[in-house]
C-alpha cells in the first residue's frame, strides 16, 4: 500500500513537466500547474513515508507484473531509504515553487518548459532510484536522473561556457554509470541476483570484493563530488538556473552517498580498509573542498565547493560507521552513521537554501561576481536574513542545524579513543575536522560580507531588490527547518535510531540517546534564540530611541574612502591564499612594476579548478592528439585498404 | 587427361607472369581474355563424363570470361584513351619477381597443400593460389582503374580454379550465379568507371581518396 | 512454400517499380512490397517455420546424398543431372531454402527496418523529383531481396551468390546523388566488397574441401556441413574460416576491412545507409555467425573464437580512433556500426550468455542504426550539410530529429533504458561469467573512448543556437520524414524497458542453436 | 545546597571577574613600566560609563552591527558556564559540551568579524582578515588539546575531564603530555585574546591591529560589550589552562576555589609581563606560532597515544 502511494507520487512528479508541453509557449499555466502537481505529490509522498511503517529491509518489496528484459521490476524502501526520500521530495517541490519567480515561463519561452520536464523527470527518478530493490531498475532511474540532470545543467545551452561545464558532467556522469554498470555486473555474477541492496553476500574472493568496493565508490563517488572525482561540480552547479544547483546540491549528491552507504555494506561486515578509505576520502574532500571554496569570486562556486566539502564531512562520518561495523563498536557505528545521515539531511536543507539565495542576487543584480556586489543587506533585507541564517548553519554554528550533525561526527571521533583498539590513529581527524570548521567560518563570512555588507561596488548592486513572495517562502520554510532541526534534533533521533538499525539488520545497533543527550542542545539554544528575538526587540526600540545614525564610517583620518576601496572577499582571504598556495594553484598575472616611477601595473588571479585545469583537460587534449596522429590508417586510398585485407589474411593464417 | 590440364595451367600461370610484367593495358585485357578461354577449357577435361552441361558450362565461361568481359573493359578503354599503366605503385620487374616468388612457394607448398591422392595431381592450388596472389599484386599496385578490375579477374580465375577441385559438390546453379555476379559486377564496375572519367578526367584511382579519415 | 513467396515478393516489386512509368507514384510500390514482405515474414515467424524446415531437411536427405555424390564415376549422379539440368527451377524448392534460428532474427530486423526506410525513401524521392527514380527503386527491392535470400537460403554457395548480389544491386543506391564523393565511395564499395566476398567464396570452397581431404562427400548444404564437420581436416576448415571470416567480415565492416564503410554509409543517401548499417551488414554478420557454427560444431570452436574477439576488439579500436574528433556526422554513426560489428563478433567470439546477448545486439543496434541514420537524414536535408560546425542546435531546429539523434546517441552507446544498454549488459554478463576480465576491461575502456568522442560531436551538433544557413531550408519534420524515425527510436525504448516474450523465445532458440552440438 | 552555591558562586565569578583580570594586566604593564598606572577596577568603570553613553554608529551599518557585540558577550557566557571554575562541576555539563564550547566562541567570532565589516571599512576589514585567519590555526590547536585530555580522562565532557578525578600523576608521560599541552594552551590564549605577541591591544595605529580595529566603529554600550566579551573570554580560557595545570581536589571546595582565583590573577599577570617583555611578532610570523602549538599538543598527543 505505502509502496504504491510512493510509486503514485514519484509517477505524478515524472509527469508534471508533460502538460506544460501542450500549452501556449508564453502562457504560465503550464507552469503553475507543473507546480501544483508537484507539491502535491511530494505531500503525499512525504507523508507515505513518514506516516507509515516501513518495513525493515528492502527485500520482498513491490513486484509490479511488468518485468525488466533483465530480471523482474522490484521496488522495496527501508528506513536507510526513507531517511533518503524525504529532502527529494521537500527540495522537488520547494524548488518547483522557487521556479514560479525564477523562472517563469513568460520570460523564459524557449526553454522553460524543457526545464520543467527535464526538473520532474530528475526529481520522480531519484525517488525511483531510493526504491529501487533491482539493479536493472536502479541503473535505469539512475541514468534518467542523470540524464536529465544534463539536460537541467544545459538548460541555457545557448551560453558557451554553460556547454562546456555540461560537457563535463557529461563525461564525468557517463564514467560513474560505468563503473556501477561494471559493479551490478560484477554483484550479480557473484550475488547470483539482481536483487538489491543485499547485505549479505557471502564467499566473495577478496580480488572481487575489492573490486566491487572500488568500482562502487568511484561511481558513486562522482555523482557524490568526492575529490578527486569533483571536476563535474563547481562548474556544474554555477552554470544551472539556482534553483537546479539546489537540486543538485541537496539531493542529488545525496544519491552518491545513498550509493555508498549501500556499497559498503554489501558483504555485511566489510573489512577494515574500506573504512580507512572512505575517512581518508572524506577528510581530503572536505580539507580541499574547503580550501578551494575559500578563494572563488563567483558566489555560487563557492557554494558548490562547500558542497564537496560537506560530502566529504559526510564521507568521513559514514568511514566511522563502516570501521564501527568491522571492528564491532555500535557506538562508533551510531554515532558515525547517525551524524552522516543527519548532515546529509541538514546539507540538503541549508543548501538549497544558499543556492536560492544566491538565485535571488542573481535575479536582483545579474551577477555571480561577489567583487562587485555589497551592501546588499539595505536593498534585499529578507535574503539578507535568510542567507545569514544558512550561512552560520553550515559554518556549523549553534543554535543551527550544521552543529548538531557535526557534533555527533565529532563525538563519534572522538569516541576512537576511549577503547583501545587500533584505530586509535582516527583521531587525528579531529584537528583537521576543526581546521576545515574554522574554514568555513571564514569562507562564509567573506561571502555573506562582501556580498551583503559595506557600500554597493556597482550599480547593479546599488538598485537591486527583494525578489518576490514566491521565491522566499520557499527559503523561508528551509530557514525554518534549519533552526527547528538545530533547536530541537531530539526529535530526529527515533529515525535515525530506525535507520542506523535497519543499515544492517544483522548487527547490533545502540539507540543515540544512549550515548549523547541531545536536549541539551536545545536547552543550549533556546538562551540563544529567546535572547535572539529578545535582541531584535530591543534593537527596533533603540534604533528609534538613542541610537543615532548620522555620519560614516570612521577612515582613519583619510578624507575620500570610496565603495571601491573596501576589503574584498579576495583581500579578506590573502593571507589564506598565500599560506594554501601549492593547493590552490591559481592562475595569476602578478604585477610587474620596474622604474622609481611605476606606470599602472595590472595584478589578475582567478582559482579554477585545479585538477580540471591542470590534470583532466591535458590529458583529453593529450589523448585526442594521439588518435588524431592514428588516422593515417584511412588515407582513403583503395590499394592501401586491399593490402589490408591482404595482410589480414595472411595473419590470421598465422594464427594457430 | 593429367597432362593437358597440367600444360594449361601452367600456360595460367605464365599469364600471370606477364599480367604482372606488361605496362600495355590492351595487352594486359588480352592476356586476362586468352586466360579466360583456358580457364573455360577445364571442367570438361575434369570431369570424367563430358555430358552436355560441363560443356554448356564451359561455353559460357568462355563467352564470358574471354569475350563479354574483356570487350567491356576495352570500351572503358577506350572512351578513357588510356594506353598503358604508368608509374604502378611498384615497379614491373619487383612485380614479376614478386609474383614468381608467391608461384614458387605455392609449388613448394604444394605437396602439404593438396593430399597425395588428388586425382587433379598437384598443380591445381599452387595455381589457384598464384593467381589469388596475382591478382591481388595487380589490385594494391595498379594505380588504374581498369588494371584493377583486372586485378580483380584473375582473383576470381583463381578461386575459378580450385573450383575445380570439387566440381561435383557445387550445383550448378551456383556456378551459373556465380558467372552471372561477375558478369553484372563487371558490367557495373564498368559503369562506374565511366563515371570516374567523367567526373575526374582520368582513371588514376589515386585521384578517388578524398574520403579519408 | 511461403519462404519462397518471400523471396519473390521483392523481384516482382521490383519488375512493377521498372514498369510504373510515374517517377511520382513509383516510390510508393517500396511501402508496399515492404508491408507485404513484413506480414510474410510475420507469418513465417509465427507460423513455427522451424520444425517446417527440419522436416523438409529430413525429407530431402536423400536427394542431396544424390546430388552430392555426384563425384564420378557414380552413375547416379549423372542421372541426377541430368533430371535436374532441364529447368533449374525443377531442383526441389525445400532442397535450396530454409531459415535457421539466427537467420530468423536477421530477417525480422531487415523487414521491419525496410518497412521505416521505404516509408522514409518516399518522402526523400519527393524532394528529389528532378531526378529519375527508376533505377533507385528497382535497385533497393532487389537490394531487400537479395538480402531475404542470403538470410532464407541454406546452402554455402547460394548465399555467396545473393551475398555478392546484395552489393552489386546496392552499388547504384549509393551512386543516387551522382557527386564526385558518391562515384567514390561506389567505387571503393564495389572493389573492396567484390574482393573480399570473393575470399568468402574461396573459403566456402576450402570448407567443402575439407570434406574431401577426408574422403567424403563434399557439399555445400550447411545440414551436410553441420553433419560432417566433426569428421572433416581441421586445417582446410580453418583455413576455409579465415577465409570466410574475412570475406563476409569484408561485409560486415570488421577492421580492417571496414575501410569501404565509412565512405558507403557517408555518402548514400540515408534511407540507403540505415538499410546498409541496419540489415545489411548484420545479414553479414549472420554469414559469420553461421561459419562460426560449422567450426563449432566440428569442435574447433576456441580457435574461431580466438580470431573473432581479436577482430571484435580491433574493430572497437579503429572505431575509437576515428570516431575521436569525427566532423562528419554520417561517418561518425558508420564508425560506430564498425564499433558494434566488433561488438557482436565479441560477443559471438565469447559465446555463453554474451552469444544470447550478440543475438539480441543485432536487433537493439540494427533499430537504433536506422533512427539515428534516419534523423542525421532530416538534419542534413535541414542545413543542407551533415558536418558540423555547419550543423548547431539541431535539436532547436528539428525538435523531432533533432531529440531522437541525441537521444539514440545515447542509446547507441549503451546509456539505459534503451535496447543496446540491455543487450551490451548481458554481453558483458557473459564476458564475467566466462572470466575474460581483461576482455571486458579492454571493451569498457573502448566503450568509454567511444562515448567521449561521439558525444563531443553529437552535443555540438544538436545544441547551441541554429547557425544563418541552418535557417534557409524550409524543411520541417512530416509525417513520412518523421514517423520512421519515431517508430524506430521507439522500439529501441520498448526493447530498452520490455522484450516481448515471443522474441525472447526467437533469441534463446537462435542461441541455443548456436550453442548445442548436433 | 552544595550545587546551588557552587552554580552561584561560579555565575558570579563568571559575571564580576573578568574586568579585574584586564585591570591586573594593566597594572602589571604599568608596574613594569615602572608607572602607577590606572586602578585595578578601571575597567569597571569605564565599563559603566560605556553603558551610559549614547551610541553613535556609521549610516553602512545595518543591525548586525548592533546585534554582534551582545551575541559576542550571550556566546561567550554560555560557553563561560561549561568551564569549572574551581573544584566543582561547571552549571552546564554534558557529554559533548566540549564541542559546544568550542563552537559557542566560533559564533561569537562569526558575528564580531561580521560586523567589523558591515562597516565597510578597509582597516577593519584587514582585521577581520587577521581574526578569521589566525583562527584557522588555533582552532586545531585548541582540538589537540582536547584529544589529550579525552585520552587521558576517558570522557567527553569540559567538567568531568578538567576535574581531579581523572587527573594523573605528576611524573609519568602523561604529566609531560599536560605541560606541552599547557604551553599551546597558552599561545592559544593568547591568540584568542588578542595578546602581545600576536596583537597589541593598545596600539595607536589601526594597520597593525588585529581585535581593537575590528571594534574600531563600536561606541557606548557596544564598545562595552566588546570589551566585555573580550575579557569573559580570556578568563574561561585561562581557567581552562588552570585546570589543565593544576590539580584540584573536591574534597576541599574553599581552599581550591581560593586556588583557583590565584591562579587566574597568577595568569593575568603572567600575561601583562609577557606583554611588558615581548614585543609583538610580525603578522606574517603569527602562523607560525600558532602551527608551533598545533605541533606542541599534538606531539603531546603522540606521546600518550
Amino acid at each position: 500500500m505505502n509502496m504504491l502511494i510512493l510509486m503514485i507520487a514519484a509517477a505524478c512528479i515524472i509527469c508534471s513537466g508533460v502538460p506544460g508541453l501542450f500549452f501556449r509557449r508564453r502562457s504560465a499555466t503550464g507552469q503553475r500547474l507543473a507546480t501544483m502537481i508537484n507539491v502535491a505529490a511530494a505531500a503525499i509522498g512525504m507523508a507515505a513515508v513518514l506516516f507509515h511503517e516501513i518495513p525493515r529491509v528492502v527485500a520482498g518489496g513491490w513486484h509490479p507484473a511488468f518485468s525488466l528484459p533483465v530480471g523482474k521490476l522490484a521496488l522495496g524502501l527501508d528506513d536507510v531509504g526513507a531517511w533518503f526520500l524525504l529532502p527529494i521530495f521537500l527540495i522537488s517541490a520547494l524548488g518547483s515553487i522557487y521556479g514560479l519567480g525564477y523562472w517563469p515561463q513568460r520570460k523564459h519561452p524557449t526553454d522553460g518548459q524543457k526545464l520543467r520536464l527535464c526538473w520532474g523527470l530528475m526529481s520522480g527518478a531519484m525517488v525511483l532510484v531510493v526504491l529501487a530493490a533491482n539493479s536493472v531498475a536502479f541503473l535505469i532511474a539512475w541514468e534518467i536522473m542523470a540524464l536529465s540532470g544534463y539536460f537541467l545543467l544545459t538548460t541555457e545551452d545557448g551560453r558557451p561556457e554553460v556547454r562546456q561545464s555540461g560537457w563535463v558532467y557529461f563525461i564525468a556522469t557517463h564514467l560513474a554509470t560505468l563503473c556501477l554498470i561494471v559493479f551490478f555486473v560484477l554483484l550479480r555474477v557473484y550475488s547470483g541476483s539482481f536483487q538489491l541492496w543485499p547485505t549479505d553476500v557471502t564467499g566473495l574472493p577478496a580480488g572481487i570484493l575489492a573490486a566491487l568496493f572500488i568500482l562502487g565508490l568511484i561511481g558513486f563517488g562522482f555523482k557524490a563530488g568526492l575529490v578527486p572525482l569533483h571536476v563535474w561540480l563547481p562548474d556544474g552547479h554555477a552554470n544551472a538556473p539556482s534553483h537546479v544547483s539546489a537540486l543538485f546540491s541537496g539531493v542529488m549528491l545525496n544519491m552518491g552517498i545513498y550509493g555508498i552507504v549501500r556499497v559498503v555494506v554489501i558483504a555485511g561486515t566489510p573489512p577494515i580498509w574500506w573504512g580507512v578509505v572512505l575517512i581518508s576520502a572524506g577528510v581530503l574532500s572536505a580539507f580541499l573542498g574547503m580550501t578551494w571554496a575559500l578563494a572563488q569570486k563567483d558566489f555560487k562556486r563557492l557554494l558548490a565547493y562547500s558542497s564537496i566539502e560537506n560530502i566529504g564531512i559526510i564521507t568521513a562520518g559514514l568511514g566511522l560507521a563502516v570501521l564501527g561495523l568491522s571492528m564491532k563498536q555500535p557506538i562508533w557505528v551510531a554515532l558515525g552513521l547517525g551524524g552522516a545521515l543527519l548532515h546529509t539531511l541538514n546539507h540538503s536543507l541549508f543548501k538549497p537554501l544558499l543556492f536560492m539565495g544566491a538565485g535571488g542576487i542573481i535575479h536582483g543584480t545579474n551577477t555571480r561576481d561577489m567583487e562587485s556586489l555589497g551592501g546588499l543587506a539595505a536593498r534585499m533585507p529578507a535574503v539578507f536574513r535568510l542567507m545569514l541564517l544558512g550561512s552560520a548553519a553550515i559554518a556549523a554554528l549553534p543554535p543551527l542545524n550544521g552543529f548538531v550533525s557535526e557534533l555527533l561526527i565529532y563525538m563519534g571521533f572522538f569516541h576512537t579513543l576511549q577503547e583501545a583498539t587500533a584505530a586509535r590513529w582516527a583521531a587525528w581527524v579531529i584537528p583537521v575536522l576543526a581546521m576545515v570548521g574554522a574554514v568555513a567560518l571564514m569562507t562564509f563570512v567573506k561571502f555573506t560580507a562582501t556580498c551583503f555588507e559595506g557600500q554597493p561596488r556597482t550599480a547593479a548592486a546599488a538598485d537591486a531588490r527583494d525578489p518576490g513572495a514566491a521565491m522566499l517562502c520557499p527559503m523561508v520554510l528551509l530557514a525554518a527547518a534549519c533552526a527547528l532541526v538545530g533547536a530541537f534534533p531530539a526529535l530526529l533521533t527515533g529515525l535515525l535510531d530506525h535507520a542506523i538499525a535497519a543499515w544492517v539488520p544483522s548487527h547490533r545497533s545502540i539507540p543515540l540517546a544512549g550515548i549523547i543527550n541531545l536536549w541539551w542542545i536545545t536547552a543550549m539554544a533556546l538562551p540563544l534564540l529567546i535572547f535572539a528575538v529578545g535582541m531584535a526587540l530591543w534593537i527596533r526600540r533603540w534604533r528609534r530611541g538613542t541610537c543615532e545614525k548620522s555620519i560614516g564610517t570612521w577612515d582613519c583620518g583619510y578624507a575620500a574612502p570610496g565603495s571601491r576601496m573596501q576589503y574584498t572577499g579576495s583581500s579578506l582571504i590573502q593571507t589564506m591564499a598565500r599560506v594554501f598556495r601549492r593547493i590552490l594553484w591559481r592562475r595569476e598575472q602578478p604585477v610587474e612594476i620596474q622604474g622609481v616611477f611605476p606606470p599602472t601595473a595590472g595584478y589578475a588571479c582567478n582559482t579554477p579548478d585545479p585538477l580540471l585545469d591542470r590534470v583532466a583537460e591535458p590529458f583529453l587534449k593529450r589523448v585526442g592528439q594521439m588518435l588524431e596522429s592514428a588516422r593515417i590508417l584511412q588515407s582513403g586510398a583503395a590499394q592501401l585498404y586491399m593490402l589490408y585485407i591482404l595482410l589480414i589474411v595472411l595473419i590470421l593464417l598465422m594464427i594457430r | 587427361m593429367i597432362m593437358i590440364l597440367n600444360a594449361i595451367l601452367v600456360l595460367v600461370i605464365l599469364i600471370n607472369l606477364f599480367a604482372l610484367g606488361t605496362s600495355r593495358m590492351k595487352a594486359l585485357i588480352h592476356a586476362a581474355a586468352l586466360q579466360g578461354v583456358l580457364l573455360g577449357l577445364l571442367p570438361p577435361l575434369v570431369v570424367k563424363d563430358v555430358g552436355t552441361l560441363p560443356l554448356l558450362m564451359a561455353a559460357v565461361t568462355i563467352v564470358l570470361k574471354g569475350i563479354l568481359i574483356p570487350n567491356m573493359l576495352l570500351k572503358a578503354l577506350r572512351d578513357a584513351q588510356v594506353k598503358r599503366e604508368v608509374e604502378p605503385l611498384i615497379g614491373f620487374m619487383p612485380s614479376i619477381l614478386l609474383g614468381a616468388a608467391a608461384t614458387a612457394m605455392a609449388l613448394a607448398l604444394a605437396g602439404q597443400l593438396a593430399p597425395a591422392h588428388s586425382p587433379l595431381g598437384l598443380l591445381v592450388i599452387p595455381t589457384s593460389i598464384s593467381m589469388l596472389f596475382t591478382g591481388f599484386l595487380l589490385l594494391t599496385t595498379r594505380v588504374k582503374a581498369v588494371t584493377q578490375v583486372i586485378g580483380f579477374l584473375l582473383l576470381e580465375n583463381g578461386i575459378f580454379v580450385f573450383g575445380l577441385l570439387l566440381l561435383s559438390a557445387i550445383p550448378y546453379l551456383v556456378e551459373l550465379g556465380v558467372l552471372l555476379d561477375l558478369f553484372v559486377g563487371i558490367f557495373v564496375i564498368s559503369i562506374i568507371i565511366h563515371h570516374i572519367n567523367r567526373a575526374f578526367a582520368s582513371q588514376d584511382t589515386r585521384r578517388l581518396s578524398s574520403l579519408k579519415g | 512454400m511461403d519462404v519462397l513467396a518471400l523471396i519473390l515478393v521483392c523481384p516482382i516489386a521490383a519488375v512493377l517499380a521498372a514498369m510504373i512509368p510515374s517517377n511520382r507514384w513509383r516510390p510508393w510500390i517500396l511501402p508496399a512490397a515492404a508491408v507485404v514482405h513484413l506480414s510474410l515474414v510475420a507469418l513465417i515467424l509465427l507460423g513455427g517455420g522451424g520444425p517446417a524446415k527440419a522436416t523438409a531437411g529430413q525429407a530431402t536427405r536423400n536427394g542431396i546424398a544424390a546430388t552430392t555424390a555426384a563425384a564420378p564415376p557414380i552413375a547416379g549422379a549423372q542421372t541426377v543431372n541430368k533430371v535436374a539440368l532441364p529447368d533449374a527451377g525443377g531442383i526441389v524448392i525445400s532442397d535450396w531454402l530454409g531459415i535457421d534460428p539466427p537467420g530468423r532474427v536477421v530477417l525480422l530486423l531487415a523487414s521491419m527496418l525496410f518497412v521505416a526506410c521505404s516509408f522514409y525513401t518516399v518522402g526523400y524521392l519527393r524532394d528529389h523529383m528532378d531526378q529519375l527514380n527508376r533505377v533507385f527503386c528497382v535497385c533497393f527491392l532487389a537490394f531487400l531481396g537479395a538480402m531475404t535470400l542470403v538470410i532464407c537460403t541454406n546452402n554455402l554457395g547460394l548465399m555467396w551468390v545473393a551475398m555478392e548480389a546484395t552489393t552489386l544491386s546496392s552499388a547504384p543506391l549509393i551512386y543516387f546523388k551522382h557527386t564526385r564523393n558518391s562515384i567514390e565511395a561506389t567505387w571503393k564499395y564495389l572493389l573492396l566488397c567484390s574482393v573480399g566476398i570473393a575470399l568468402a567464396l574461396l573459403g566456402s570452397f576450402f570448407v567443402a574441401y575439407a570434406a574431401i581431404v577426408h574422403g567424403l562427400t563434399p557439399s555445400l548444404r550447411i545440414a551436410d556441413l553441420l553433419r560432417q564437420a566433426p569428421a572433416m581436416d581441421k586445417r582446410w576448415l580453418e583455413a576455409g574460416f579465415v577465409l570466410l571470416l574475412v570475406g563476409y567480415g569484408t561485409k560486415m565492416g570488421l577492421a580492417p576491412m571496414h575501410s569501404w564503410l565509412p565512405d558507403a554509409h557517408g555518402e548514400s543517401p540515408s534511407p540507403v545507409s540505415a538499410m546498409f548499417s541496419g540489415a545489411l551488414i548484420s545479414t553479414a554478420f549472420l554469414m559469420v555467425v553461421r561459419s562460426q557454427h560449422i567450426l563449432h560444431v566440428a569442435g574447433d570452436g576456441a580457435y574461431a573464437s580466438r580470431l573473432l574477439i581479436l577482430l571484435g576488439l580491433l574493430s572497437m579500436a579503429f572505431a575509437a580512433i576515428f570516431m575521436v574528433g569525427q566532423k562528419d556526422l554520417k561517418r561518425m554513426l558508420a564508425y560506430s556500426s564498425v564499433e558494434h560489428m566488433g561488438i557482436l563478433a565479441l560477443g559471438l567470439g565469447i559465446g555463453g550468455m554474451a552469444l544470447l546477448g550478440a543475438m539480441l545486439h543485432v536487433l537493439t543496434n540494427g533499430f537504433t542504426k536506422g533512427a539515428l541514420f534516419l534523423s542525421v537524414g532530416n538534419i542534413d536535408r535541414a542545413y543542407g550539410s551533415k558536418t558540423i560546425p555547419e550543423v548547431r542546435g539541431a535539436v532547436r531546429r528539428l525538435p523531432l530529429s533533432g531529440m531522437v539523434f541525441l537521444l539514440g546517441f545515447l542509446a547507441i552507446t549503451g546509456s539505459p533504458p534503451f535496447g543496446p544498454f540491455i543487450s551490451e549488459l548481458i554481453i558483458l554478463y557473459g564476458t564475467f561469467m566466462a572470466g575474460h576480465f581483461l576482455i571486458a576491461a579492454a571493451f569498457l575502456g573502448l566503450l568509454l573512448i567511444i562515448f567521449i568522442g561521439m558525444g563531443r560531436t553529437v552535443l555540438a551538433a544538436t545544441q547551441g543556437s541554429v547557425p544563418v544557413a541552418g535557417r534557409r531550408s524550409h524543411f520541417r519534420d512530416g509525417l513520412l520524414s518523421g514517423l520512421p524515425v519515431l517508430a524506430c527510436f521507439l522500439i529501441v525504448l520498448l526493447l530498452g524497458l520490455y522484450i516481448p516474450v515471443p522474441l525472447w523465445g526467437l533469441l534463446h532458440h537462435a542461441a541455443n542453436y548456436l550453442e548445442v552440438k548436433p | 545546597m552544595k550545587t546551588v552555591i557552587a552554580i552561584g558562586f561560579q555565575v558570579v565569578l563568571l559575571a564580576l571577574l573578568p574586568p579585574l583580570l584586564l585591570g591586573i594586566i594593566n597594572k602589571t604593564k604599568a608596574w613594569f613600566a615602572g608607572r602607577r598606572g590606572p586602578p585595578l577596577l578601571q575597567v569597571y568603570y569605564d565599563l559603566l560609563r560605556l553603558m551610559k553613553k549614547n551610541v553613535v554608529i556609521s549610516s553602512t551599518t545595518t543591525w548586525v552591527f548592533l546585534a554582534a557585540p551582545l551575541v559576542g558577550v550571550i556566546s561567550v557566557v554560555l560557553a563561560g558556564l561549561m568551564v569549572p571554575l574551581g573544584p566543582t562541576v561547571a552549571p552546564v555539563h554534558f557529554t559533548g559540551d566540549l564541542i559546544m564550547f568550542a563552537y559557542l566562541l566560533a559564533l561569537g567570532r562569526f558575528f564580531t568579524t561580521l560586523a567589523a565589516l558591515d562597516t565597510g571599512s578597509s582597516f577593519e576589514g584587514m582585521g577581520v582578515a587577521r581574526e578569521l585567519t589566525f583562527a584557522c590555526f588555533s582552532e586545531p590547536a585548541l582540538f589537540l588539546a582536547l584529544l589529550v585530555l579525552v585520552k587521558l580522562s576517558g570522557v567527553l565532557s569540559l567538567s568531568a575531564m578538567l576535574l581531579p578525578e581523572s587527573h594523573v600523576r605528576i611524573g609519568s608521560t602523561a604529566s609531560a603530555a599536560l605541560v606541552l599541552v599547557a604551553v599551546s594552551l597558552f599561545v592559544v590564549l593568547l591568540a584568542e585574546t588578542s595578546r602581545i605577541p600576536v596583537d597589541d591591544p593598545n596600539t595607536h595605529l589601526e594597520l597593525t591591529m588585529i581585535h581593537e580595529v575590528m571594534v574600531l566603529d563600536n561606541s557606548g554600550p557596544l564598545l562595552g560589550a566588546q570589551i566585555y566579551a573580550s575579557a569573559v573570554k580570556l578568563m574561561i580560557l585561562a581557567a581552562f589552562l588552570l585546570h589543565v595545570m593544576l590539580p584540584l581536589d573536591p574534597a576541599l571546595v574553599w581552599r581550591d576555589r581560593g586556588i583557583m582565583l590565584i591562579g587566574l590573577v597568577a595568569v593575568a599577570g603572567i600575561i601583562g609581563s609577557v606583554e611588558s617583555l615581548m614585543a609583538r611578532l610580525q603578522l606574517r610570523f603569527v602562523p607560525t606560532l600558532l602551527v608551533a602549538a598545533c605541533l606542541l599538543s599534538g606531539f603531546g598527543f603522540l606521546l600518550i597515544l
